[in-house]
């Protein structure tokens, strides 16, 4: 199966979704970027340097680890799980951002701006301007400033700037369209490094393609290790990049079931959640530059979304995946906060492993469905992240009182320098 | 009568026209009334009225916060249409919907033509919506004959302009410059250059738009462009000095 | 070169440093790891296990990452890095960890015990608890608490328990005399997973034959890649776990020159500092098991030391260091304080790394010598750890204003649940 | 004379010798020479006197504290030796330097065994020296005739034992159970079984320590043990409730 034959149907549609729905001012960036990328993408150099790059500066391959305390306390499936956590900086963000900065090079733009929810991807992004000596300004929701302080620290010290964008929600959407503001005003010498496999084409296909080193090195780690194909695998969704990145190596194996973990937050009839495709709520929309389900209401303004992990907790699905789904390519399921707090924690005292927020709604999905399965079944998770960068929101979700309890010690000390 | 014989028309009597801008119920739709009738009052010709969406991300802050805090007050797709209805009775102008496709794609295609229709618009402005997405729309527009306002831009190339001029109809927007809306234009030898670029490649009226703000700008505008496009300057105006300022801000800019 | 054949020479020795003074009581439990340990150090299998432990679950090998940029600005030497960041949990601490892991399996002992400094060792020891089932506690000064809080956090999720030592200076030498407290009460059931190279023999030994990895890897890595061996090796001294163990992948090449670089502090004559051999401050003694130099005063009891990395600040270097150094093998210098600081902004910038507080002590020196040689020669540093753990301390360093607003509001909204 | 013969002496007066403990210097000298006081009246035969280290890692919180609190008020090695001399004129009972291998190393094995002798101190206990670091300052103890008191442990092997047997002179020091210094030890058969099991290993008197804290441990190790060390119990006391406390303690353990 190859989605991005677009031969047949419409260049950068999946199904009915997809497509560019940008100001007419973007029309030349956007080509310019579409031929960029088509050169790129059939240039074998091309992949072969940006490999070379995230094993040199990345530490590609991540590995497959086997968690053989969980699979044998739930007694059913085998669980492997896929360690994108490893990567520098701490999550796949890398991979899209390391891919698109040679592309920037090769564009010859010298300025790049994100959005960032989670701060993972404006952390990465931040990253790789300061190694590819790119000016760089990130756009964050002033919510998710608020929630991923210690993302900001760094990337301000990585030489960025970061804005906080107080329009809308404060979230990630209102830092995606801060970035179009941008992007329309400096495209001659930006280039707008987006996180996820949304947005207009070519950015879901383009990000779709440098995460698929995830998925390349997973089959081929998982089949050295086990022998065999696993039976399901699962990867939280986002904006979908991961998620896209780890499936990519399964598409052509018709016995392997994908399943995309979304962010339940308070659960079904919550209207407090960002599960776009697991629960029944997002309808087909067109917003943020391309068509898909969207949390949105029925006159078309986006609805408030929640999740206890902010890079989850975005109003669109990846456009690849609305169609996918439809065709009954890739399961949904969501993972409610709760469910989140309760994994994470067994996550960490069985296995050692502390997975990103993101990332624990795969696991709780996979941990849900293990114990039904066979022992001679096999179960790969997408670990996106590690959960470093949540250690306030865990500590909070945990409420533990030693962590505010140091909070309250430090602020005094810093209020006590001020006077 | 279409869009392009009333801009022709009125062109018979002055230079240079303009079209202003609304947001819809923001700060609300008395508010909106009191703007319209001052605009009326200085003789504005067309009326860009923007249905607001919550993700604007082709306009600057002040339509942003605009867009928004009409959202939060409540303001339906509903009571637009009725506005419009009830602004295309009382007013001289002609009423464009200015919004994004979200809002025309959520009601359906045929419906929003329909109801666009009903309330007396003439045309509609949606700058997130490409030709190449459009035909489908295009083709319900020509039908009920309201026009669609393609825009044109300084990064269109020569292909893309005349890509664009073939499907113009009713007038086009030329965008001035880069960048949303709100900040102000340097109006020099680029912008008409750009102009006579667009003309190279369309027939139908060409408005100017983006920065537009000042009598010089009409001035210079004057003799290139059919139309000037106001929209920031005019609400800035609106929330400093209120009716007053704004009686005051279109009287020179039509001086 | 082998500095641990003691046919010649005294078992546990380097020149006249190292040995094993302890209780008696401790003495079979010493010798029942001495004879396990060389069990394991003579079976290949174990060696093939360690390895292949680290690649499934820690990423290894770690990548060597050139620096272009650093090398163009300063315009000397070719600088490369090799990544120990990279590992689970942040740092080189896991390699020890693991191997130790996998030989309290072999003494069939169900509980383990650690020191902790930075945190990192005792992160990694939590870790490695969880993922093998052993009931765990980590010592850890007070002192070391309050600044390391975040891996306080997480080790207590990992589920060790951490206990804050009051004693003494309430930093890393007094956790280890709790670990030895500990040990001589539970020595039946317990192991000690000491995480440097100091301490009684054969701790210094085994702890530098885990982390050989690094060097051996290292070594590999960059004749693949610059097709020679390079000019100079850098690695900060805490313990001195790290740097043994990537000097000794280069032990056996005369023209590698190896650089030990110490905690400088407040710098020469300040007292507040952690450079045993680089300052003159330090002589001789016996203490925590074994004998080196130690910070210590005419009669023998150790002073205070300081340094802005929590895991450099001990008062003893490890045995072998000091016989390296007395043959001339080893040199070593002192990083300020103040310079780290400079070198940690300076990198993070150019190349978007953010090593350690502890491994930028490398980087100090290495950045001070590479101007000054020839464009042809290469540097290797060792970056023993990520900067992520170091928040606090980094954002007080740099006094970030935007970090100690968000602790103050952080504070107010713990303090507002309370009530 | 000697300290074997020294104990043998005493040892035909009463079945069970007491030896106690004093950290010099806290909570200060001056206490010191009260608990040594109270300690002489008791009939206490032997004292170890600890000199401070600042990491004392085979003791237990309460030694712990002590020498670290010791320290801080600027006890020296001097002051120690000092307090040796003028304790070891002034009380029958024998001396021995209890404390850390460092002090020693730092002072030169040499000089502190001179120094000791001058200090009249009949051995020392250095809990973190093995007999396979201690050849030399043995010799030299030797020379001087002042002893070093062996430790032997429940963890010790046949052969370890037989290792230790070899090197003692004047008395072992039999460890009750493991940890370190300060908690209860259970008397009981094991406690029983290991004297024993020391005993075929050495003929020098054999002294039980760690734990060692009432009267009904003095009766349990009488018949078993040359001597009962008495060290955390009796400083918990003094600093509980003083000199008439210690007093009461002494007179109960003695009685
Ligand atoms: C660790 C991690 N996982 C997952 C996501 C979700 O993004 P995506 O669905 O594009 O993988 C994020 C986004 O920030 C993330 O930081
Ligand atoms: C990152 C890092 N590097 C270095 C050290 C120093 O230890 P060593 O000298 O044993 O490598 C530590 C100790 O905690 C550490 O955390």
């Amino acid at each position: 199966m190859d989605i991005f034959d677009f031969s047949d149907g419409r260049e950068g549609y999946y199904g009915e979704y997809g497509g560019v729905f940008l100001p007419e001012i973007l029309h030349a960036t956007i080509e310019e970027l579409l031929s960029c990328f088509r050169e790129c993408k059939s240039d074998p150099k091309f992949w072969q340097d940006y490999v070379a790059l995230l094993q040199g500066y990345s530490g590609r391959p991540t590995p497959v680890t086997y968690l053989e305390n969980l699979s044998r306390e739930l007694g059913g499936a085998q669980i492997y799980v896929k360690r994108e956590d490893l990567n520098h900086t701490g999550s796949h963000k890398i991979n899209n951002v390391m891919g698109q900065g040679l592309l920037c090079q090769r564009l010859g733009k010298k300025r790049v701006i994100a959005e960032t929810g989670a701060g993972q991807h404006g952390f990465a992004t931040a990253t790789m301007a300061a190694k590819f000596g790119f000016e760089c300004k990130i756009y964050m929701g002033a919510v998710d400033v608020a929630r991923q302080r210690p993302n900001v620290f760094w990337m301000e010290n990585l030489g960025a700037e970061v804005i906080a964008v107080e329009d809308g929600q404060q979230t990630l959407k209102d830092a995606i369209n801060e970035c179009m503001r941008d992007w329309v005003t400096n495209m001659a010498d930006t280039h707008y490094i987006l996180g996820t496999a949304c947005g207009p084409h070519p950015f879901p296909e383009m990000v779709s393609w440098f995460q698929s080193i995830i998925g390349i090195e997973a089959r081929e780690q998982i089949v050295n290790q086990t022998g065999r194909l696993p039976d399901r695998v699962y990867a939280c969704v986002g904006g979908g990049s991961n998620a896209m990145g780890i499936f990519q190596g399964f598409f052509d194996d018709n016995n392997v079931e994908l399943i995309g973990c979304e962010a339940g937050g308070h659960g079904v009839g919550s209207y407090m959640h960002a599960a776009r495709l697991a629960y029944d709520d997002a309808s087909v929309g067109v917003a943020q530059g391309f068509k898909t389900y969207f949390l949105q209401n029925d006159e078309g303004n986006m609805n408030k979304t929640h999740s206890v992990a902010a890079g989850l907790d975005y109003i669109g699905i990846n456009p690849i995946f609305a169609h996918l789904w439809e065709q009954g390519k890739v399961r949904f399921e969501a993972a409610t906060d709760m469910e989140v707090k309760e994994a994470l924690r067994l996550t960490m005292r069985t296995e050692g492993l502390i997975p990103a927020l993101e990332s624990t709604h795969a696991f709780v999905t996979a941990l849900k469905e293990a114990p039904s399965m066979g022992k001679d079944e096999i179960i790969l998770i997408n670990q996106s992240g590690r959960g470093d960068k949540d250690i306030f929101t865990i500590a909070d979700a945990l409420d533990d009182a030693k962590w505010k309890s140091f909070i309250g010690g430090k602020a005094d000390q810093y209020r006590g320098e001020e006077s | 009568m279409g869009l392009e014989s009333y801009i022709a028309e009125r062109k018979q009597k002055k230079d240079l026209l303009v079209m202003a801008h609304v947001v819809c119920g923001y700060p609300s739709f008395e508010d909106n009334l009191q703007e319209l009738e001052i605009m009326a009052e200085a003789g504005v010709d067309l009326v860009e009225l923007q249905f607001p969406f919550s993700e604007p991300s082709a306009d600057g802050p002040l339509f942003v916060r605009a867009n928004e805090e009409s959202l939060k007050s409540g303001t339906s797709v509903d009571q637009c249409f009725e506005f419009m209805a009830k602004v295309s009775a009382r007013f001289p102008f002609k009423l464009l919907m200015m919004g994004y496709y979200n809002t025309v794609f959520k009601m359906g295609e045929a419906r929003f033509i329909e109801r666009l229709v009903q309330a007396g618009g003439v045309g509609y402005i949606l700058p997130d919506l490409p030709v190449e997405e459009a035909g489908n729309l295009y083709a319900l527009s020509e039908q009920a004959a309201v026009e669609p306002i393609i825009l044109m831009t300084p990064t269109s190339s020569h292909k893309r302009l005349a890509q664009l001029g073939a499907a113009s109809r009713g007038m086009v927007y030329v965008v001035a410059r880069k960048g949303v809306t709100g900040s102000k234009t340097d109006m020099g030898d680029d912008v008409v250059a750009l102009i006579e670029r667009c003309r190279q490649h369309t027939d139908v009226p060409v408005g100017v738009g983006f920065g537009v703000s000042s009598k010089r700008d009409m001035d210079f505008l004057r003799g290139h462009a059919d139309l000037a496009i106001v929209g920031t300057a005019a609400l800035k105006t609106w929330e400093q000095s209120g009716a007053d300022g704004l009686r005051t801000f279109f009287a020179e800019l039509l001086a």
